[in-house]
């Protein structure tokens, strides 16, 4: 058979954002492909430096549809930190929750996606109930199903009372059955299985070289996550369990990111349990002192990484992010050329992609 | 005259079948809602989906055959539909000839090759490798099937549909002597029907549409009816090699018991395709080539030493 | 989700879902009702305004907009489409005179529903 | 993976790499050491020899309001804990060793910051731009219009 290349082109069923790929096939083997970027590049870093403090905080949060609050919370840490103040312990735990929350919907949200692509659309259904649940707890608490707000600079912007409580840990039993049960469906189900399994390992000596963080590091054995390594306050009084798999194939990856929502459920009843009491949140200026700084958390697809530089003003100098999805994808060409056409989805299901997160 | 009429319009004919075959979309549709806990699509849905395409503007590619394109989906409509002639149905045939499985199987099997026709000629990326997809799934479910469905014409004695029921009478249903037979139908029906686990050529993710993505409009609503009927007839077929005994008695009694049969096969489709994730090609070759084949072959040489 | 045997969980699965009423509802016809918290159309208690203008400077989307003719003169106008309903006007406002309610906000095609104007101070002469 | 020091870091380059370094300590939550252009090659082969685990976190670029001829290049690394290697480079002629044979995975943020600050990095076959589409004219969006034009 000759030489084609398809486009996995900016629309694709495969995709649920824009981003080209030509990859060249010969019969069903995959030979290589190439990527271009930027089809949803907002130049964000850009607009931060002509908007207020204020304003960026939803502007950050307009970076990524998935992972929003980790944004803001990587944002307002760092303004805190020029500023030189500590929030409030509640507010604090408040964050960590809506984080866990996050990465849980995050992973379900995943998951689902997976499991279409490999034609198990009922697993596709029912992760994707299950994640309503988490959202509606998120619509409940904040506001916002998927842009919560729920960040200013030096707190949170809501109080968790007696009633939210209650209902928070209602929904977190009835979840716990369901991941089990998704677990097992991945653990046993043949099909499923067959699939995933020793598709496209990566060695962990490839993931260090490209830098690549995250679950998809984590499922090749490379042992590395920002809530331990670097903890934003209050993971450092939280005890985080973190999943490592041995042989990094299509199926490694997808047990650590299930194994990693029973550990964010596990986390998330620690931090109801332990929330202080206290208000929320503490005033704080709108000029921001001069400085700069850098904070690296932990996101659901990886290691986040924020620089931030202020001049004083109450407009920031420079702010840099550098998203995980954007480490992850310069590994993907590599990824493609040993493999054959039936599994590129799970491939690129594999890396999890957040192209909105990578553009910027 | 009339009569025939009315049976080649009316009966076991066009309307009853195109009637038939939405429902059976319907049905279908509706299951496989309930088990991934949505509420499914009213019933008038797979109609509306039908006048939707219709009304819907019809494209091709420049230089694609418009001839041949047109021509593809009615041939597979016409010779799903005259499969669907010989098909008794609750123990009612017009018309029976000596040999008619036969030509059920292969009028059964032309949408296939014309699916893969379809592909090449509308010269898309997607729809060439479709259409290849298909014909490499042909040859991994149709023969288990091939042999599956000989098993009853063997132990019936005759290739004739309504004798094999008649037999059936004598000895019972066909079921109870070759369930494995039964099952490696099953499977074969799913494959022809490029069902969930044998979905490959309209995988979405992996080929878009398969050799239906250039379709549009009038043409793609031949190819849905297309589906659906053949998927009705083959039901209709599998009820009648293998739970044949419904030809006594009081006809009201044997088409209740007709329906819930095809109750009960169209819950199997729909729980199978619920519950199975979709194969790479290379695995349903081999599927096919050391599971199926060999199981046919078993529940074969087995029908033959019972049968003499 | 029964969990009787580790290898047919995804079977169990799908008979519990039968079993049980199905979770969605049929949208058009069935209301979707909406948590109290949740942060939609703008409500406005034009009393409480003085027109200071902190919501106008920290709105992110610009969809808050005041022209001031002088300390006791000005209008306030509000862009409900460019708006992203994050809250933040309800923050700034030291007097509470802005906040959300739970209704969501419906599309229009007339132009005049484009803005609308909060506050129209004349100011006493 | 045990935090390394910013100390025995230098001391490691200054030995291995031959050059010297001063600690420049601007930034909270992070060591950094300033070196100069050439420098970069050989100090990211000492790192890579010296550490089991590191990756490289990001490449910042920026454009100072108060020295608006001069670029500044961070090479922000993570290994237990972060680290990063600081650059000064002239706006008109901003050239880099670039440092794919090293570390593959900094390709992508070597054509971002190519495309958005206009660095020249030598050593590469060819810089696609990343996010910006291909038919941009207007020069890097981040350097000031007086530079662009100037």
């Amino acid at each position: 058979m000759d030489k084609i290349s398809i486009p996995i082109g900016p629309q694709h069923p495969l995709l649920k954002e824009p981003l080209s790929m030509m990859v060249d096939i010969s019969g069903e083997k995959v030979l290589g492909g190439s990527l271009r970027l930027g089809y949803v590049h907002r130049g964000i870093e850009r607009l931060a430096q002509q908007r207020t403090y204020v304003q960026n905080i939803h502007l950050i949060e307009r970076i990524c549809g998935i992972c929003s609050h980790v944004h803001t919370t990587t944002y307002c840490y760092a303004v805190e930190a020029l500023l030189g103040i500590e929030i409030p312990p509640r507010a604090q735990y408040i964050r960590a929750l809506m984080c866990e929350l996050e990465r849980i919907h995050s992973h379900l949200l995943w998951l689902g996606i997976l499991a279409k692509h490999i034609g198990l659309d009922t697993i596709f259904m029912h992760t994707w109930h299950d994640r309503e649940m988490v959202l509606d707890i998120m619509e409940e608490v904040s506001g916002g199903r998927v842009s919560h707000a729920a960040n200013q600079i030096g707190g949170v912007r809501f109080d968790l009372d007696a009633e939210h409580d209650k209902m928070i840990r209602k929904i977190l039993i009835k979840l716990h059955s369901q991941v089990e049960g998704l677990l097992d469906v991945i653990e046993t189900e043949p099909a499923a299985m067959a699939r995933t399994k020793g598709v496209a390992p990566i060695s962990p000596d490839l993931i260090k070289a490209y830098g690549v963080v995250g679950p998809v590091a984590r499922a090749s054995g490379v042992d590395v996550d920002m809530r331990r390594d670097a903890p934003l306050p209050p993971y450092d009084q939280l005890e985080v369990k973190v999943i490592t798999h041995k042989d990094g194939d299509a199926w490694a990856r997808t047990f650590v990111r299930v194994e990693e929502t029973r550990v964010s459920l596990n986390l998330c009843e620690t931090i109801i349990r332990e929330m202080p009491r206290g208000d929320v949140v503490v005033r704080t200026p709108r000029r921001i002192p001069a400085g700069e700084v850098i904070i690296r958390s932990e996101a659901p697809r990886g290691e986040l990484f924020y620089y931030l530089r202020s001049d004083g003003s109450d407009k920031p100098a420079r702010l840099k992010v550098r998203t995980p999805t954007l480490a992850a994808l310069s590994l993907l060409p590599v990824q493609l050329s040993e493999i054959n056409v039936a599994d590129i989805p799970v491939v690129l299901a594999g890396v999890d992609l957040c192209i909105a997160c990578a553009d910027r | 005259m009339i009569r025939s009429l009315f049976n080649l319009l009316v009966f076991p004919g066009f309307m009853f079948l195109v009637l038939s075959g939405l429902i059976f979309e319907w049905l279908d549709r509706k299951f496989l809602a309930r088990f991934q806990r949505r509420v499914g699509p009213p019933w008038y849905q797979p109609l509306a989906d039908l006048i939707k395409l219709f009304s819907k503007e019809d494209l091709l590619p420049k230089n694609a055959n418009d001839l041949l394109a047109t021509l593809l989906p009615l041939i597979s409509l016409s010779s799903v539909l005259t499969a669907g002639l010989y098909v008794p149905i609750a123990g009612y045939t017009p018309f029976s000839f000596e040999g008619d499985l036969i030509v059920i199987i292969f009028l059964m099997s032309v949408p296939t090759l014309a699916y893969y026709l379809a592909g090449i000629i509308s010269l898309g990326i997607y729809s060439i490798l479709g259409g290849g997809r298909s014909l490499l799934q042909f040859f991994a479910y149709e023969i288990p099937l091939l042999i599956a469905l000989s098993g009853p014409a063997i132990l019936g004695g005759s290739w004739s549909v309504s004798s094999i029921m008649e037999s059936q009478g004598r000895l019972g249903p066909f079921i109870i002597f070759q369930p494995l037979g039964f099952i490696l139908a099953i499977v074969g029906l799913i494959g022809k029907l490029k069902r969930d686990p044998f979905d490959i050529p309209k995988a979405t993710s992996e080929v878009v549409g398969g050799s239906l993505t250039e379709f549009s409009g009038a043409k793609l609503g031949f190819w849905n009816l297309v589906m659906d009927i053949q998927a009705v007839v083959g039901i209709f077929l599998l009820i009648d090699l293998y739970f044949g005994w419904t030809k006594m008695g009081y006809p009201i009694l044997s088409i209740v018991i007709f329906v819930i049969e095809c109750l009960i096969l169209i819950l199997i489709l729909s729980g199978t395709s619920a519950i199975f994730a979709r194969l790479r090609i290379d695995q349903l070759a081999g599927l096919g080539w050391r599971i199926l084949v060999p199981l046919a072959l078993l529940q074969i040489g087995f029908v033959i030493l019972m049968g003499v | 989700m029964y969990k009787i045997n580790k290898r047919f969980t995804l079977l169990f699965a799908v008979i519990d879902a039968m079993i049980k009423p199905p979770e969605t509802v049929k949208y058009p016809f069935a209301s979707l009702e909406l948590p109290e918290g949740f942060r939609g159309a703008i409500v406005f208690d034009p009393d409480k305004c003085i027109g200071c203008g902190l919501c106008v400077r920290d709105c992110p989307a610009e969809a808050l907009q005041i022209n001031k003719k002088s300390r006791e003169e000005y209008t306030l106008l509000h862009y409900p489409a460019r708006c992203a309903y994050c809250g933040q006007c309800e923050d700034s406002c030291r007097h509470g005179a802005i906040s959300h309610s739970n209704k969501l906000v419906g599309s229009t095609t007339n132009k005049d529903e484009w803005v609308i104007v909060l506050k129209e101070e004349k100011g006493e002469k | 993976m045990t935090p390394i020091k910013l100390e025995d870091l230098c001391a490691e380059i200054k030995t291995k790499a031959g050059c010297q370094c001063e600690i420049y300590d601007g930034v909270l939550g992070d060591q950094t050491i300033s070196i100069t252009p050439d420098q970069l090659k050989p100090v990211i082969d000492v790192i890579f020899k010296t550490f089991d685990y590191y990756h490289l976190s990001a490449i910042t670029v920026q454009q100072r309001k108060d020295q608006p001829d001069e670029i500044e290049v961070f090479y922000n690394f993570w290994s237990g804990s972060g680290f990063s290697l600081m650059l000064r480079l002239p706006v008109k002629s901003a050239k880099l060793p670039s440092i794919i044979s090293i570390i593959p995975g900094a390709d992508f943020y070597e054509r971002e910051a190519a495309e958005m600050f206009g660095i020249e990095f030598t050593g590469r076959s060819e810089t696609p731009p990343l996010l910006l589409p291909d038919e941009w004219d207007q020069g890097p969006p981040f350097i000031g219009e007086k530079e662009k034009n100037g």
